[in-house]
């Protein structure tokens, strides 16, 4: 097993699919074919979570091919116990993916799935790279199958979303990929690993960070450069919903660990304030913003950019950290991990919820083919069971313990207070209170209370399909949230390593970062 | 004697002049067609006169080569122009703006 | 002043008067007469450059054929005059600007730099015909080649572009006649015979 | 030295078009498929030939007018190549639109000779010449619609634009030719290595005209507006060829002149290019957006490539040069797609030419809005299309040379671009089609367009071969 | 023994989620025998447990499994098991159980059977957790699930708008106290790098630097993290400010008003602070605020009850006032009295709500008491249950409340503490107000002339058996708890859990020279001589007698002279309007922060976002790129001339540049 190369598999064997899936047609079965292929490549997957070693930082399943010799750029597959989870989510959640889809896209079947197995095989693409323009190459190509699937599945004002996601995000990697050339010309490698090592003066490495914040600031996407994806969110079908919360905004996390940190850690370090502003914001403004949005999608696309103020909160939070462990005895960097274990966790465990929170929309959508919150009221007299995984999926929204949401908030706010700064932490718990209040509002609104109108009294409860759907996320919800160690424990090595290397100064070598201004 | 540099202020004139014609006639495509021969004559005066005061030849044989391009150039223009004429009735170069923007 | 110099000032002068003469005038035979008359000029200030055979081959080919293709083609094309050169006295002054920023920023170069020599570095050769005609068929072939190819692509364009059989014309098929049969020109038509009551 | 077997690709040709020639004459018009096919013929052979004489070295003949190089090569293939498959676009083309002429393929092969004498002039006067064989073709082939008012003016406009470029051009060289005496390539690159460049006024002089003439060529701004107009006018078939194989040949006069022959005046020709190459990466995307014409649209998309091929080459590097000539024969590649693609949904008497042409592709085909959505992505720059390779290629040699912001311009208006890229997108994708009518083409046309489509995205999984070529090519011919 | 431990808190989740999984499977009998039994098993292992801990001392701290491994930081979920979290599992148990009976008779009618035996069953589990917890973590764990289980409970009609409204109300005001004790456990973790309870307790000692606010504002760690406990505290158990969402809490059945809402949820806090009685202990500033904190709501919130007719509110604001005096305990550094009253609180208060809960179905939900009256002769049980339940709440000597309540008051009286002047004033305020309000409802609903209507009247009838038994049960210990003063408060009981910093710990005040010594129950355990010498003091003491003059006045009033209460009425509108409106405190929440957060919301969505991020910045680019290209498009003319210009100038431009500015 451990000799083939499945991560290999896990991304083309997605792609090829859905190219097969489209070659099958609507008319033969193609949402059958493209259940296996997910399916399968969720099997394919299982193996990274059981043969990885926990003890070892280094890289797995590692697979390497020289590809474009004139660029040095190599097909350079690997991972560790960061990126691996997120593998993970990713085949599992496609599953899921192609069985919302089921019955209700009935417009141009073959296509809708091969777009989401496409999108499946890149993402595995992106977090499996090693190499600096294969990570971009998959970074950016993932931007068309999610454009074609707003584009052409979507809502109303499905243009202009689609054109608005894709323009913001394109915009922000374009200067990722002029850094990423300012590398390979000062290093003349794209490996990961080689620009990690790579030596850089503070001016260049400030310059650097700032397009790396830009590109994966708008992946996942931080304040104030958010705005994208609540339209995309809105207009985007469920699945579109579903990949985008779920995954896509994982990829723009996963890369500040992969980049930002390790590979300009001093202009990291000089500039983190930035981001905890950015974060901080994201977690305070947005959630009011949230407060008061009427449609129930938008409400959750704002929520979800709350949450993943969490997931940069966390991993910027190292450098406060670790000034304050040099200020104080007794304080130490397990604050540091817990603040990038926290983001990490955050990261899965959103990924569950808010793609369970868009599914469940999803399921109302379907019914009543409206997503404003005034047209519900009253679910639960007539589907008890949604409600029951709506209030459960909300309550994780929220962050109750015993279920993921907890998780990552309760370390990052832990990790917050190792700060010198203690409005950090109590900014960040402000979630507690905001979160809530526009979560439960919106359960109130639409779960609640007797019913509004005639066309919520002729619900029908969910069917098996959405069941199964909605319980998989359900339990994947609560047992992460009940226990986390089985995710934690991978990662754990891996952050250790990370931080190693986010806190050495690469101005002056052998400093900690900071060291030597 | 005359300095290799007054050929070629000459030749720059005719040069200017027939740049200047270009935009100073929008009625006809005719004089156009003319200037562009005025230009290609500028260009063969700084040819030929280099070719003399270098003594070499080639430049000559440039010009050669050039008043056999201008001549089919001409033929090729002139054909353009008959057929435009036949389409539009007119050659008036301000009503040649079918395509813009 | 040598004869020379005043022979190349007098044609220099006339050139470009004939030059600024071609893009003034309104009517375009005279554009085209102002046009030919530079030509001559010049030709005569390529004999000042020793260049005998261009100087005729330019009298010869351009105002011999060219222009008088030109010339033709005014004639053919029927144009109304007047309208012409409306508005000519609103754009003169932009375009001579221009026209004289460029020939200032010209001369200024032209000016300057290693330009200001007045003998040839070498003497002509004694026939300039022969020296030309030595060279164009040896060294020059390959363009000489190229050359004969443009000409082609130039009469099949032209060809291409202008040759039409005019679906409207009438033409004899001599062969449709001869092929022509009897029963194509006459009909015969069977009547009934008059009788008294229709008449 | 005259050694005429040199030139036996292009010899070969020009024999095999007069005897096409002679034989279309005495065709009838129901057998113009003869001409066609020969034509056909005539351009995969001379391909072979050209193919089989590469990898030697670098030699010259002809009496030093022709060189005889890899470079040389990779272009005369690529244009052979590229001709051979905008023969096929045309073809249906020409066909409805009752256009079925020999004359046509006759120009075109005309012009691809005049191509070729760029791609292997050793010598300013046989650059003149080929440069002035390809446009005499293209203004007669642009005008070939004869009936067509448009098609006229369009040719109109491009003849009187492209003979005044000729002018400066010419221009330009006769003042390389007063100031070096020479004008053969080596000759007057052994002129520029002894001066200092930036010093002397009339050569610089000369270079801005002769830069110019060039960037005609490629319709960089401001020598750009023959674009739109000539490739709206043109008929299909013919903005085809036009906007994709003659770009290989301008990129070979900038190879022959700018970089072989005026390599060492670089700094002082890398200021107008950037200068030229920045304003029409910025007007042709930002005017693109403006266009709802597909026809004009792609012509303010080919001025922005050609901006990048520009800018690429302004590096002076073999990497610059090597990623120009990569970016032009994908570019190149692109753009006959995108064209095919027109041609295709047009009609008998109808062009196809507007937005509103492509709507619904996917529904009426989803094969070919597929290649479609290929081709404009890679346009775009959209990895895992070619595009992205080229245009990373372009700006790394940019950033190599140490401009930064011109890349970062280049990087920001091409995601500006990518705006009007994704609108036709949108048009086949998200939109319902206006008429429903199946789309038919000939095998042939439909099998070489789908590995046109296809290309994009192998040649974008596997850049490294063309690349390779690129600048081996490149380092052949000691750029 | 921790197969037991583990038991207990698994058998009630058991419980609930059989019954709320297979709820239609299983039917109504089956879900209610399947709580009822999880719920049994645990009080019945509670019990061995309890005996195992208290009498034989085998007090147990360990892990059950390890949760996540953070750095050095171990996350796990554990128990402790001594005297307090003992104690407090039977009083849990105890009352779940009785809940549940009571559950059977209460909520036989209703669709949500075995929904609402599921929920009851989860809360048991949780609450259990919470209380069995040896860290931070699982308690605050705990906390959140008991939350969760309130908020679905009193959502529990989930047609009533009131109800929802209430549920989230609830779950919001208990996540503001929320936000300060996830503060106050981030604080710990930071410096103490543990989340288990001992090893903080362990080093507390140590002394760090303070904590900076702002630049130039410091504070104690001990106290921040006090505090911030604390904050949590006062959301759980219902404090002032946080103590708006218990009154509207009542919404839910009554059976989890008993629970959760008087017996054991809200005590959380008290248990919490207990708990952390050697972090509360370091810090005066803290016990001087809990002090403020407990006496405000112990009397001011009491007040209110006097004005309320709904008869659970009545008791609802009688749980608020005795939730202060716990408070005020635990701010006397009397954190056994505060749990002594807790406990005695537990049954008493129980078995009112469900005594109350007993009447509304007598009432057929009727729950307004100007409608009631002269109940005695129908519903003798419960009459007589609630006169119990009523006078251990006034503090009649010899009835459970009397004892812990007294006791609170004395250690008040004893306190040291600065605000401990303020407290003892209040809280013997608060007696009177006790008294007259309980007597008040008691006499209202018991007694006096039948106000309800005919069709009530005919059909009234005492309630069933599982609704008496438990009240029978609970009636029970609400007389007889209060005996355990001895061993709990005077004894050494929570010895070794609640830490006092007294002589008897050995606190010397040079050692520690920011805190000073806290004997209150130290002084009176010095004075405590028996049972009996207790209650011959408290018939001596004031709070007696204002007890005495509380239900003599509640008499006077409500039995003998109705005009009084209408004089009283028409002479201090003003003062009942303030009480009746609850001092405006949820006007204020409404329109402050409700409203506020909503039109911040609003402006920050339609400025922020839709003007200047998305209009300004993102459309606006885009816009301008349009019209820019609108613009430019125009250059193309179409004429040849400006083409030949454009060329022209091109080159123009260039021979300048080179020629001038070379």
């Amino acid at each position: 097993m451990l000799d083939l190369p499945i991560l290999s598999f896990l991304i083309w064997l997605p792609v090829i699919g859905g190219i097969g899936v489209l070659i099958v047609g609507d008319r033969f079965g193609a949402k059958q074919f493209a259940l296996g292929i997910a399916l399968l490549t969720f099997l394919f997957s299982l193996p990274l979570y059981g043969s990885f070693d926990r003890s070892t930082a280094a890289m797995q399943f590692v697979e390497f091919l020289p590809w474009v010799e004139t660029f040095r750029i190599n097909y350079h597959l690997g991972v560790d116990g960061i990126s691996m989870p997120l593998i993970l989510l990713n085949t599992f959640i496609t599953v899921l993916v192609v069985i919302a889809g089921w019955e209700v896209i009935k417009y141009r079947v073959s296509q809708y799935m091969a777009a989401f197995l496409v999108m499946e095989g890149l993402v595995n693409g992106v977090f499996a790279s090693l190499d600096a323009m294969l990570f971009y190459i998959f970074f950016e190509a993932m931007l068309i199958p999610l454009f074609l699937i707003i584009g052409v599945w979507g809502g109303s004002r499905r243009v202009y979303a689609s054109f608005k996601f894709f323009l913001y995000t394109f915009f922000g990697s374009v200067f990722l990929l002029i850094s990423l050339i300012y590398l390979y010309q000062l290093g003349g490698s794209f490996a990961v690993a080689d620009l990690q090592k790579l030596p850089i003066e503070r001016m260049p490495q400030i310059l650097i960070f700032l397009s790396f914040l830009l590109a994966f600031g708008v992946k996942v996407p931080m304040w104030p450069v958010h705005t994208w994806l609540p339209d995309a969110h809105v207009e985007a079908p469920t699945g579109g919903s579903v990949i985008l919360a779920a995954i896509t905004l994982k990829v723009g996390g996963y890369a500040f660990l992969r980049f930002a940190l390790p590979i300009v850690p001093d202009a990291a370090a000089q500039l983190d304030w930035l981001v905890l502003l950015m974060s901080l914001t994201a977690v305070v403004y947005i959630g009011f913003v949230a407060l008061v949005q009427q449609d129930m999608k938008k409400l959750v696309a704002y929520s979800s950019i709350a949450h993943m103020g969490f997931v940069t909160l966390g991993f910027f939070l190292v450098y406060s950290i670790a000034e304050f462990a040099q200020g104080n005895t007794g304080a130490n960097m397990s604050a540091a991990i817990m603040a990038v274990q926290g983001g990490m966790v955050q990261m899965v465990s959103h990924g569950f919820i808010s793609g369970a929170m868009f599914l469940c929309i999803g399921v109302l959508y379907d019914r009543m083919h409206t997503r404003e919150i005034n047209a519900y009221g009253g679910v639960v007299n007539r589907m008890p069971v949604f409600a029951a995984f709506y209030v459960l999926f909300a309550m994780a929204n929220t962050g109750l313990p015993g279920t993921s949401g907890f998780v990552g908030e309760f370390l990052v706010i832990l990790a917050s207070f190792s700060t010198n700064n203690v409005w950090i932490a109590m900014l960040a718990a402000t979630t507690l209170i905001v979160g809530a209040a526009y979560t439960l509002w919106l359960v109130k609104r639409v779960i609640f209370g007797d019913i509004k109108n005639s066309a919520v009294a002729e619900l029908q409860d969910i069917n098996q399909r959405e069941f199964i759907m909605l319980a998989l996320l359900a339990g994947a919800v609560l047992l992460l949230g009940i226990w986390p160690q089985p995710l934690t424990d991978v990662m754990e090595v891996s952050i250790e390593n990370l931080l190693v290397q986010a806190l050495q100064s690469k101005v002056c070598i052998g400093a900690p970062v900071g060291g030597c201004l | 004697m005359i300095p290799l540099s007054h050929f070629l202020i000459v030749a720059a004139l005719l040069f200017a002049i027939s740049v200047a014609g270009m935009f100073i006639n929008r009625k006809n495509v005719l004089i156009l067609l003319m200037c562009i021969e005025m230009m290609l004559l500028s260009v063969n005066l700084n040819f030929v006169a280099f070719s003399h005061y270098l003594g070499d030849m080639a430049g000559q044989v440039f010009v050669f080569f050039i008043l056999t391009v201008a001549a089919a150039e001409a033929a090729i223009g002139l054909a353009i122009l008959v057929v435009l004429f036949r389409n539009r009735r007119t050659i008036n170069v301000q009503e040649l703006d079918a395509m813009k923007g | 002043m040598t004869f020379e110099q005043i022979i190349f000032y007098l044609f220099s002068a006339v050139l470009v008067t004939a030059a600024v003469g071609m893009v003034t005038v309104r009517n375009p035979v005279y554009a085209a007469l102002c046009l030919i008359l530079s030509f001559f000029t010049s030709a005569a200030l390529w004999l000042l450059l020793e260049a005998e055979f261009l100087g005729i081959v330019l009298v010869l080919v351009y105002v011999g054929a060219v222009m008088v293709l030109f010339l033709f083609v005014i004639m053919m094309l029927d144009l109304n005059l007047d309208p012409l050169k409306e508005g000519f006295a609103r754009y003169a002054p932009v375009g001579f600007l221009v026209a004289a920023v460029i020939a200032v920023e010209m001369i200024m170069v032209l000016q300057s730099g290693p330009f200001q020599t007045t003998t040839p570095a070498a003497a002509a050769p004694a026939n300039n015909t022969e020296a030309l005609g030595a060279i164009l068929y040896t060294d020059y072939v390959y363009p000489f080649e190229i050359a004969a190819v443009i000409l082609v692509v130039a009469i099949i364009a032209a060809i291409v572009l202008t040759l039409r059989r005019r679906p409207d014309a009438r033409k004899q098929d001599i062969s449709q006649q001869v092929q022509v049969r009897r029963e194509d020109r006459v009909r015969l038509v069977k009547m009934k015979a008059e009788t008294k009551e229709q008449a | 030295m005259v050694n005429i077997a040199i030139a036996t690709p292009e010899i070969f040709l020009l024999s095999t078009i007069c005897l096409i020639l002679l034989i279309d004459l005495v065709l009838k018009d129901t057998d113009r498929m003869v001409t066609y096919l020969l034509s056909q013929v005539a351009l995969l052979a001379t391909a072979l030939l050209v193919f089989s004489s590469m990898g030697s070295e670098k030699i010259t003949g002809l009496n030093d007018m022709y060189v005889r190089d890899d470079l040389g090569g990779v272009l005369k293939v690529s244009i052979l190549l590229l001709t051979a498959g905008v023969f096929v676009y045309a073809r249906k083309y020409l066909r409805d639109k009752k256009l079925w002429r020999g004359e046509f393929f006759l120009l075109a092969l005309f012009a691809v000779l005049g191509m070729m004498v760029m791609a292997s002039a050793n010598n300013l006067l046989v650059v003149y010449l080929g440069l002035e064989l390809l446009a005499l073709s293209m203004y007669a082939l642009v005008a070939f619609n004869r009936d067509d008012g448009r098609s006229t003016e369009a040719a109109m406009k491009y003849f009187v634009l492209g003979a005044v470029a000729s002018g400066l051009l010419l221009y330009g060289f006769s003042m390389l030719y007063g100031l070096s005496g020479k004008l053969d390539i080596a000759g007057v690159a052994a002129y520029i290595s002894a001066q200092n460049v930036m010093q002397n006024l009339p050569l610089l002089f000369a270079l801005v005209f002769v830069v110019a003439g060039i960037s005609f060529k490629f319709g960089a701004v401001p020598f750009h507006m023959w674009v739109p107009d000539v490739y709206q006018g043109a008929p299909t078939a013919v903005t085809l060829f036009l906007g994709s194989v003659p770009k290989v040949a301008a990129l070979a006069m900038l190879l022959r002149v700018l970089a072989e022959s005026l390599g060492v005046a670089n700094p002082a020709w890398a200021q107008m290019l950037l200068v030229f190459g920045l304003l029409s990466v910025f007007l042709g995307n930002i005017v693109a957006i403006a266009q709802f014409n597909l026809k004009r649209m792609l012509a303010y998309s080919t001025i922005a490539h050609m901006g990048f091929i520009l800018l690429g080459s302004l590096s002076g590097s073999t990497e610059g040069y090597s990623a120009a000539l990569f970016y032009t024969i994908t570019y190149a590649m692109m753009a006959a797609g995108g064209f095919a693609i027109l041609i295709l949904l047009g009609k008998e008497g109808v062009e196809a030419e507007t937005l509103d042409d492509i709507k619904g592709l996917n529904e009426r085909s989803p094969w070919y809005a597929f290649i479609m959505m290929l081709l404009l992505f890679s346009m775009a720059g959209i990895p895992p299309t070619v595009g992205f390779y080229a245009k990373l290629s372009i700006i790394q040699a940019v950033m190599q040379a140490g401009y930064l912001w011109p890349a970062i311009i280049m990087v920001v208006m091409s995601v500006i671009g990518a705006f009007y890229y994704l609108r036709a997108i949108k048009m086949m994708y998200f939109d319902k089609p206006d008429n429903a009518e199946p789309i038919t083409a000939e095998a042939d046309f439909n099998i070489l367009l789908g590995v046109n489509g296809v290309l994009m995205l192998v040649l974008g999984l596997f850049p490294g071969t063309l690349m390779g070529i690129c600048s081996a090519a490149m380092v052949a011919s000691q750029l | 023994m921790e197969a037991i431990y583990t038991a207990i808190p698994l058998a009630s989740l058991f419980g609930a989620i059989v019954a709320g999984l297979f709820g239609k499977k299983i039917g109504r009998a089956g879900a209610h025998w399947v709580t009822i039994l999880g719920v049994a098993v645990a009080f019945l292992l509670s019990v061995v447990v309890a005996y195992d801990v208290m009498s034989n001392g085998n007090t147990y701290n360990g892990t059950v499994y390890t949760w996540a491994v953070i750095g050095d930081i171990r996350f796990e979920v554990g128990f402790l098991l001594d005297n307090l979290s003992t104690m407090m599992m039977l009083v849990v148990t105890f009352v779940s159980l009785m809940v549940h009976i009571y559950t059977i008779g209460y909520m036989h009618e209703d669709p949500g059977y075995q929904r609402f035996f599921s929920y009851i069953s989860l809360f048991t589990f949780s609450m259990l957790m919470l209380v069995m917890s040896n860290n931070f973590m699982q308690l605050f764990f705990g906390w959140e699930a008991v939350g969760l289980v309130s908020y679905l409970l009193i959502g529990f009609w989930f047609k009533k708008e009131t109800a929802i409204f209430a549920n989230m109300k609830a779950f919001l005001v208990n996540r503001v106290g929320d936000f300060g004790f996830l503060l106050g456990i981030a604080a710990i973790v930071t410096f103490y790098q543990t989340l288990d309870y001992q090893e903080v307790f362990d080093v507390l000692h140590i002394a760090k630097s303070p904590l900076v606010l702002l630049p130039g504002v410091e504070t104690e760690l001990l106290t921040f993290i006090a505090v911030c406990l604390f904050i949590g505290a006062m959301g759980k158990s219902a404090q002032v400010p946080l103590h708006v969402w218990l009154p509207d809490s009542m919404e839910g059945p009554t059976p989890i008003s008993a629970l959760i809402h008087a017996a054991t949820m809200v005590t959380a806090g008290i248990f919490m602070v207990a708990r952390m009685s050697p972090i509360f202990e370091m810090s005066d500033t803290a016990l001087n605020l809990i002090l403020v904190v407990g006496a405000t709501t112990a009397f001011f919130m009491g007040l209110i009850g006097v004005v309320q007719n709904d008869i659970k509110r009545v008791v609802a604001y009688s749980t608020l006032s005795q939730l202060g005096y716990m408070t005020v305990a635990l701010g006397a550094s009397a954190y056994s009295a505060a749990v002594f009253h807790l406990m005695t609180h537990a049954f008493f208060k129980a078995l009112l709500f469900l005594a109350a809960g007993s009447v509304i179905i007598a009432m057929h939900h009727e729950q307004d008491i100007r409608k009631m009256g002269g109940l005695k002769k129908y519903m003798p049980i419960t009459y007589w249950t609630s006169l119990i339940g009523s006078l251990a709440l006034i503090g009649f000597p010899g009835f459970s409340g009397f004892f812990s309540k007294d006791l609170i008051i004395e250690a008040v009286h004893h306190s040291d503490q600065a605000a401990a002047g303020y407290a003892y004033v209040l809280v013997l305020l608060g007696v009177f107000v006790t008294a007259f309000y309980s007597f008040r409802m008691f006499f209202l609903v018991f007694h006096g002339e039948e106000r309800m209507d005919d069709h009530t009247m005919h059909h009234l009838h005492e309630s069933p058996w599982v609704v008496t038994l438990p009240l029978i049960m609970l009636a029970i210990p609400s007389v007889l708890a209060g005996y355990f003063l001895d061993p709990m408060v005077v004894g050494d009981f929570f010895k070794g859990v609640i830490h006092v910093n007294d002589q008897a710990h050995g606190f010397v005040k040079e050692d520690n020279p920011l805190v000073s010594a806290h004997l209150s129950i130290q002084e009176i355990s010095a004075g405590y001589h028996g049972v009996m010498g207790f209650i011959l003091h408290g018939l001596m003491a004031p709070p007696f007698w204002l007890a005495m003059s509380g239900l003599a006045a509640a008499w006077y009033v409500y039995m003998k002279n109705d005009s009084i209460a209408d004089w009283a009425y028409e002479r201090f509108r003003w003062l009942h309007s303030l009480l009746d409106n609850k001092y405006y405190v949820d006007d204020f929440n409404q329109k402050v922060f409700a409203k506020g957060s909503l039109n911040l919301g609003n402006s920050l969505w339609s400025l922020g976002e839709r003007l200047v991020i998305d209009g300004l910045i993102v459309n606006g680019s885009a816009k301008v790129v349009g019209w820019f290209a609108g613009v430019a498009r125009h250059l193309q003319t179409g004429y040849l001339y400006h083409y030949a210009f454009s060329m022209v100038v091109g080159i123009l431009l260039m021979i300048t540049w080179f020629l001038f500015f070379n």
